[in-house]
């Protein structure tokens, strides 16, 4: 069942990805992208982690893709079915990315160590269990992640904003 | 200070000596910089500090006991071996006395620079500074961080203050550095290669004698590369034929502070680092590499003493002087006997007084009139009586006249080399007409001839700027009148730092492959 | 007896450090004051001759004790490894003489200067190069060894440089100085060769150590060398003689050096300086001796060439200086080869007659040329003995001293050498001294006949020179006279100066007929020809034009070596240069052209796109991971370091 | 090579996925010139990542840890979500203004890096 269920969502986060890279259109891109965010959701909850699922759906899903989305709103021009192009040196990037993938293939394959299979989940994966961690063990890292994301905020509101040319 | 003689604080004598030019360097970065006159007077204060220590050090050193004095061992990154160690023998010290000679000079020699005053006496201190430290070093990590320091204020302060002449002073500078990074490059190799073959035993180290010490880790292929190495990286620095063409280029651009302290001091690491690290640490390699060394530096003798002939303007006539007298230096190296090393070790110091003497009254001559070309001057012992005994007292040191201190260490340097490579000692020697040739020739087209009505407006040196002359003037002659108090000193540090030994060793090893 | 001599020798070094002290005051205090100056020099130097007569006396006195064992003071100056040097004084006949001769003919030197010099801008240098010039000088009479020897050699040059170049503001003088100081030079690098390699053969170059080794155990130095060898030493080290005292090739800085003030071309190219390389031969004489006789023919030959060589040159000349000049070279060449056919005291002896008497023609020259303002061809003189009495016989009685005309001084010394060269088994060296003596005779009384007798030229208006330059012009005159017989009764000078062993030899009067014979013949030839004119120069002079010009142009000597330093030396300078800057900096600049050309290229590399190095990024990641897949072990294997540090 | 019965949902397939996830992230990067696209294209590689964390973590880590540590990999998705929220709100603010300078959001016009 759950392999199933894997399979078709995995194909899915995939062919989702591969629609955000093809499509000639950037709106289209952007859904794609919401789609193989959700597909990815999915996947996490497969492998218990379920507040991460949570988390995958609130944040890529609702937050940055709609972000990208009203990005592409701010910043486009001409024709919306062109607005996506690939670049002269598209096929070399893609033989690039297709070596790449041989290559962490050929190391996954290889590895006799990752060949397992899932073993009965003890953990939570709640939203406690995370929260015990992050307040205790990764306690400095989380707040500076806060800090992070406080400095990230005041950054984007005044790049947004744009500095007053005239003074 | 107050408390120098004391024992305990002898050991910090020389971190004083160095820190001198340092504090007031660090004085003058917080002067503003309208502040010319104090500037000037602050780093002058400054080097005569380090001078005194350094002079006392000379005086209190003890003959009869040798070996490293004054030393200071902090360790520093236990893990690599390295110590922040400090000490003075009877190699380095005559060194460490020429470089604080030098440096004090050369802030007189300065005295009526007007442009960037306080960037200037900044730079020119870090200088000194580092240069002292290659000497006082005892480690092999600590010599080359000094060294490494040096080529950048070099670098700067000839492309800000040089001089364009045949070249521009932007390609001077860039030559200039970019020889000395080379070879800094393949001493870093050597160095590296160095260490870890020392280090075979488990216990890193990059103490000059710790390095010596251990022979046996050395095989003789690895002497012979590591020399070469060494061998490229000093003898690009000492201006060795073919590596020399950096010097007359790097002078004729440099402002007179820069070429009296290259050419005086920062020249002769290459030869003290050769002795120090070449002859010390690989004798193997060094005897290999001798008979192709004294070959190469012969070519330098006469090479730069036929090229000087043909030069038009001063700085060249003694840049290639100085790769030529240098050729005598590099030729005594390679002869490896405990004679000849005295003799390259005082060479060393002679040349650099008498350099440091004749660049600093060509940079007078400059300032004064704006030309360097000799062709352009002549008869200014007329207008300038006082310039012209300073001008003759160098030539006459550089063409090694008897009673100045230069003849006495070519003397002994030729005693220590003709048994050893006789071909060339005679060849080398014959040098010295061709010395005299340019030489005279100089002096008489600049000094001597009628007097000029175009240079009639240009003033003696006074005041300030007769500290260079008055002191190297004494040093050429009291050293050259009485020479037991330099080469008795240097004869010490071969003797009582095991380099007569070493040397005696060697130089068997190479009878008993030659009969 | 001798031990109170001896403490009197022991002082022997203040004689040159008087000089010295002199200097330093002149130089450093009373330069400003040319009163002074002069003061203080002069007092200076006579000291020095008073202890200089002291110590002579004192010889003479020591006597027999003396001649056997010098009195020698040695302090160490140089002690390393591998060279011991020791600075002293040596104390025998031969140094005191000398001292005696430099003093005297210093001091009358300075005093004349007064005169001939006053006036001059550079009075106090004037003196201050005197006085080291006589300190270097007397120095190297004392040395002891041969690099102290070698030191004062070369500061007397340097005070010969300074001097000759005293008036620096004329070309010639410039051009002079620098002449005299590299062709000395040349010699000296023999010189030192020779130094060097006595050195490593025999451990010393002490004076009296070398001579013993030489004599003692010659045979046990000889293990590693050959007779061969001591005879090369002989050679470089007679190079600096040649160089010095100007013997054939190196003369040609000499008759140039006559571009300083007169007193000095007295002083130091006729009676002092130049005599340094004969002196050294003397001191070294042991050595001579035991090279192969060919060092000493060597010597004789060259000396004998330059004798005659430079006295034919003399003939031609117009100068009154260049003359004298080249009568010093001739006089210089006779005592080398005094020395090389072994008349050793003769030699010393003529070395002392002609330091008096040139000495006094040239200041007597000088007199003529301060009295007649700078002018110096004799053909603008004569008639001038009427005008300057004293000048004019003080200088007959030179001339007839050179001439070796009885009982003047010249003729003892020079007849010595004469039969010592015959008797000795060297007949053509005999028969060229005796021509060159006939020459000497010839062109010293030309001169003399020129200048001072004949038709007064009415556009000079001579008189006669202040008492400070005439009473040296009288003593010098006195010993000219008087200085020969020194020889008499039994050849004492011999007695004191000789080497080996002391042979008494009677003045062979037979052959000193014959050699006055010769110079009278001279006088009397220069007598017909330019006083009664019965011969006219010039028409001899046309009939040999080419002779005639050759000897004018002294053999284009000068002009040869000029066109070897123009063409050879300064354009091998010319091609060395191109070659450092088209070919080692050319490489070099070669080379930083290929970096800055691979950097044009690979600047292209750099387009400003990132995807451009996101690309490269990862496919440089996929190129790494192959190579690390093909292997590690081939990888680590051409590690240079890996072999370089761990290789044992 | 590959065994039929390891298709059966192991760590070897999520890790392929992830792979392929990033590589198509990669493509993207490389191959696009409208700067939103790239950075959803470096989203789609960061989440490529976060499925291998939670995949190693689920696979291979909680055989071997304690419990209290059982969320490691976890927490590190959890913070490389934080920094892409806030790569890309930074990101878009600078598209946005680099597009109101430039009047593009074309990265083959962005080659100011170009010295």
């Amino acid at each position: 069942m759950s392999t199933i269920v894997f399979f078709i969502f995995a194909i899915l986060a995939i062919a989702a990805a591969w629609g955000v890279v093809t499509s000639k259109n950037i709106v289209h891109s952007a859904f794609y992208l919401a789609l193989s965010f959700a597909g990815v959701a999915v996947l996490y909850i497969l492998m218990n982690a379920d507040f991460l699922a949570a988390v995958q759906l609130l944040i890529y899903t609702g937050a940055v893709a709609v972000m990208v989305v009203f990005a592409v709103m701010l910043t486009l021009r001409g024709d919306v079915r062109e607005s996506n192009p690939e670049n002269r040196s598209w096929f070399v990037g893609a033989l690039v990315a297709v070596s790449v993938f041989a290559m962490i293939a050929l190391v996954v394959l290889t590895n006799a160590d990752w060949r397992v299979l899932a073993t009965p989940w003890t953990g939570g994966g709640s939203a406690e269990d995370m929260s015990l961690l992050l307040l205790s063990q990764f306690m400095i890292p989380f707040e500076a992640a806060a800090v992070l994301l406080t400095v990230a905020l005041i950054g984007a509101v005044i790049l947004a904003k744009g500095v007053k040319e005239s003074k | 200070m107050s408390a120098l003689p004391t024992v305990e604080s002898m050991s910090m004598l020389l971190p004083f000596t160095i820190l001198a030019p340092l504090v007031a360097m660090l004085l003058i970065v917080f002067l503003p910089k309208e502040e010319t006159k104090t500037i000037k007077i602050v780093s002058a204060m400054g080097m005569l500090v380090s001078l005194v220590l350094s002079l006392y050090a000379f005086l209190t050193y003890q003959w009869a006991e040798g070996g490293m004095q004054f030393t200071l061992t902090i360790p520093w990154v236990p893990d690599l071996g390295v110590n922040l160690a400090l000490g003075v023998d009877g190699l380095s010290l005559p060194m460490l006395l020429l470089t604080n000679l030098i440096g004090f000079a050369s802030i007189y020699a300065s005295w009526n620079i007007d442009k960037r005053v306080k960037e200037f006496f900044i730079l020119l201190l870090i200088l000194i500074a580092g240069v002292m430290g290659t000497f006082i070093a005892r480690d092999l990590f600590i010599f080359f961080l000094f060294y490494e320091i040096v080529v950048i204020p070099i670098y700067i302060m000839v492309v800000i203050w040089g001089s364009t002449k045949r070249v521009t002073k932007e390609y001077a500078a860039m030559k200039l550095t970019i020889y000395l990074l080379i070879g800094s490059a393949f001493l870093l190799v050597g160095m590296v290669a160095l260490y870890l073959a020392a280090g075979a035993n488990g216990n890193p180290t990059f103490m000059f004698d710790q390095l010596a010490a251990r022979q046996d880790l050395y095989s003789p292929a690895f002497q012979k590369v590591a020399f070469a190495l060494m061998i490229i990286g000093f003898g690009s620095l000492i201006s060795m034929f073919p590596f020399h063409s950096w010097s007359p280029d790097g002078y004729a651009g440099a402002p007179t502070a820069v070429s009296m302290i290259h050419a005086g001091v920062l020249k002769k690491i290459g030869g003290y680092g050769l002795i120090r690290l070449g002859i010390f640490v690989l004798p193997v390699g060094a005897k290999f590499w001798a008979p192709y060394i004294a070959t190469l530096a012969v070519v330098s003798v006469l090479y730069a003493a036929f090229i000087a002939l043909a030069q038009k303007d001063l700085k060249y006539v003694v840049g290639y002087s100085s790769v030529s007298h240098m050729g005598y230096v590099i030729i005594a190296i390679a002869a490896l006997n405990p004679t000849a090393v005295t003799g390259a070790v005082g060479m060393m110091f002679a040349h650099g007084v008498m350099a440091a003497l004749f660049f600093s009254m060509i940079g007078f001559i400059y300032e004064k009139s704006h030309t360097r070309n000799i062709a352009d001057l002549g008869g200014l012992a007329h207008q300038m009586p006082r310039l012209a005994i300073g001008f003759v007292i160098a030539g006459m040191a550089s063409l090694g006249l008897p009673g100045t201190v230069n003849f006495i260490t070519e003397f002994t340097i030729f005693m220590g080399v003709i048994n050893v490579f006789p071909v060339h000692a005679v060849l080398g020697i014959a040098g010295i007409i061709f010395t005299a040739v340019y030489i005279l020739r100089t002096i008489a087209n600049v000094l001597f001839g009628p007097r000029r009505s175009e240079w009639d407006h240009l003033t003696d040196i006074r005041g300030p700027e007769l500290v260079p002359l008055v002191l190297f003037g004494f040093v050429i002659f009291f050293a050259g009148i009485f020479p037991n108090v330099l080469l008795g000193m240097i004869d010490t540090g071969v003797t009582s730092s095991g380099l007569a030994k070493v040397l005696e060793t060697v130089s068997q090893a190479k009878m008993g492959g030659l009969f | 007896m001798f031990k109170e001599m001896h403490d009197l020798f022991q002082w022997a070094w203040l004689i040159p450090a008087l000089p010295f002290l002199s200097f330093l005051i002149i130089a450093f205090i009373t330069k400003r004051s040319k009163r002074l100056s002069s003061t203080v020099s002069i007092l200076a130097i006579l000291t020095s001759l008073s202890l200089a007569i002291a110590i002579g006396l004192g010889v003479i006195q020591a006597g027999k004790e003396i001649v056997e064992h010098p009195a020698i003071v040695n302090v160490n100056w140089l002690n390393i490894v591998g060279l011991q040097i020791d600075f002293g004084t040596i104390v025998d006949p031969l140094s005191a003489m000398m001292l005696f001769v430099v003093t005297l003919v210093a001091s009358m030197v300075q005093i004349y200067s007064l005169g001939y010099m006053h006036g001059d801008e550079g009075f106090s240098r004037y003196y201050a190069y005197q006085s080291l010039f006589a300190s270097s000088m007397l120095g190297m009479v004392l040395a002891t060894n041969l690099l102290q020897l070698f030191i004062f050699w070369e500061l007397v040059g340097l005070c010969s440089y300074l001097l000759i170049g005293f008036w620096f503001f004329k070309v010639s003088a410039r051009e002079a100085a620098k002449k005299a100081f590299m062709t000395t030079r040349v010699g000296d690098f023999g010189l030192l060769l020779g130094m060097l390699f006595l050195y490593t053969k025999f451990g010393t170059l002490d004076f009296a150590a070398l001579s013993a080794a030489l004599n003692t155990n010659f045979q046990d130095v000889l293990v590693i060398g050959t007779a061969g060898y001591v005879t090369v030493m002989a050679f470089l080290v007679f190079l600096g003689p040649i160089g010095k005292s100007g013997q054939f090739p190196l003369h040609v800085w000499l008759p140039d050096a006559m571009e300083g003030p007169t007193p000095v071309s007295a002083l130091i190219h006729a009676a002092t300086m130049v005599v340094a390389g004969v002196y050294l031969v003397a001191r070294m004489y042991f050595l001579f001796d035991f090279a192969s006789p060919a060092a000493l023919q060597f010597i004789a030959g060259l000396g004998a060439f330059t004798a005659i060589f430079a006295a034919s040159i003399a003939i031609a000349q117009d100068d009154i200086k260049r003359i004298l000049a080249y009568s010093t070279l001739s006089q210089l060449g006779y005592m080398m080869f005094a020395l090389g056919v072994g008349s050793y005291s003769g030699s010393m002896f003529h070395l002392m007659t002609h330091a008096f008497f040139k000495a006094l023609m040239f200041l007597g020259a000088g007199s003529v040329i301060y009295a007649l303002h700078h002018k110096q061809d004799i053909w603008d003189m004569g008639g001038l003995w009427k005008k300057m009495p004293i000048t004019g016989t003080t200088f007959f009685i030179g001339v007839l001293a050179i001439s070796g005309m009885p009982p003047f001084a010249g003729f003892w010394s020079k007849d010595e050498i004469l039969a010592n060269a015959l008797h000795n088994g060297h007949p053509i060296i005999y028969g060229v001294g005796l021509f060159t003596a006939f020459l000497t005779a010839f062109y010293m009384s030309r001169l003399f006949f020129v200048v001072f007798m004949g038709p007064e030229k009415p556009e000079n208006h001579p008189h006669e020179s202040p008492w400070s330059m005439t009473i040296p012009l009288m003593i010098l005159a006195f010993f000219s006279v008087f200085g020969g017989f020194v020889a008499l009764p039994e050849h004492n000078f011999a007695w004191y100066i000789h080497y080996g062993e002391f042979h008494h030899e009677a003045i062979a009067w037979g052959l000193a007929g014959i050699s006055v014979l010769a110079g009278l013949l001279g006088i009397g030839l220069a007598y017909i020809t330019y006083v009664k004119k019965l011969i006219s120069a010039e028409s001899v002079a046309g009939q040999f034009s080419g002779v005639y010009k050759l000897l004018k142009n002294k053999y284009y000597v000068d002009e040869l070596y000029l066109w070897i330093i123009k063409n050879i030396m300064d354009g091998m300078a010319k091609v060395l240069y191109w070659f450092d800057i088209y070919i080692v900096d050319g490489i070099v600049n070669g080379l930083a052209l290929v970096t800055r050309g691979s950097g044009k290229v690979l600047r292209r590399t750099n387009t400003g796109q990132l995807q451009t190095y996101a690309m490269v990024f990862f496919f440089a990641v996929v190129v790494i991971f192959m190579a690390f897949a093909i292997g590690e072990s081939q990888l680590a294997a051409i590690n240079p370091l890996a072999t370089l540090g761990g290789a044992k | 090579m590959m065994n039929l019965s390891n298709l059966s949902v192991g760590l070897s397939t999520y890790l392929l996925v992830g792979a392929m996830l990033f590589c198509l992230g990669l493509y993207g990067v490389l191959a696009k010139r409208n700067i939103i696209a790239l950075l959803m294209s470096i989203e789609l590689m960061l989440n490529a990542v976060n499925i291998n964390f939670v995949a190693f973590n689920r696979f291979l880590w909680n055989q071997k840890i304690d419990v209290h540590y059982l969320l490691t990999g976890h927490v590190a998705a959890i913070f490389v979500i934080v920094v892409a929220a806030a790569e890309v709100a930074v990101g878009l603010a600078l598209i946005i203004t680099i597009y109101r300078n430039r009047r593009s959001t074309n990265v083959d016009e962005l080659n100011w890096l170009k010295w």
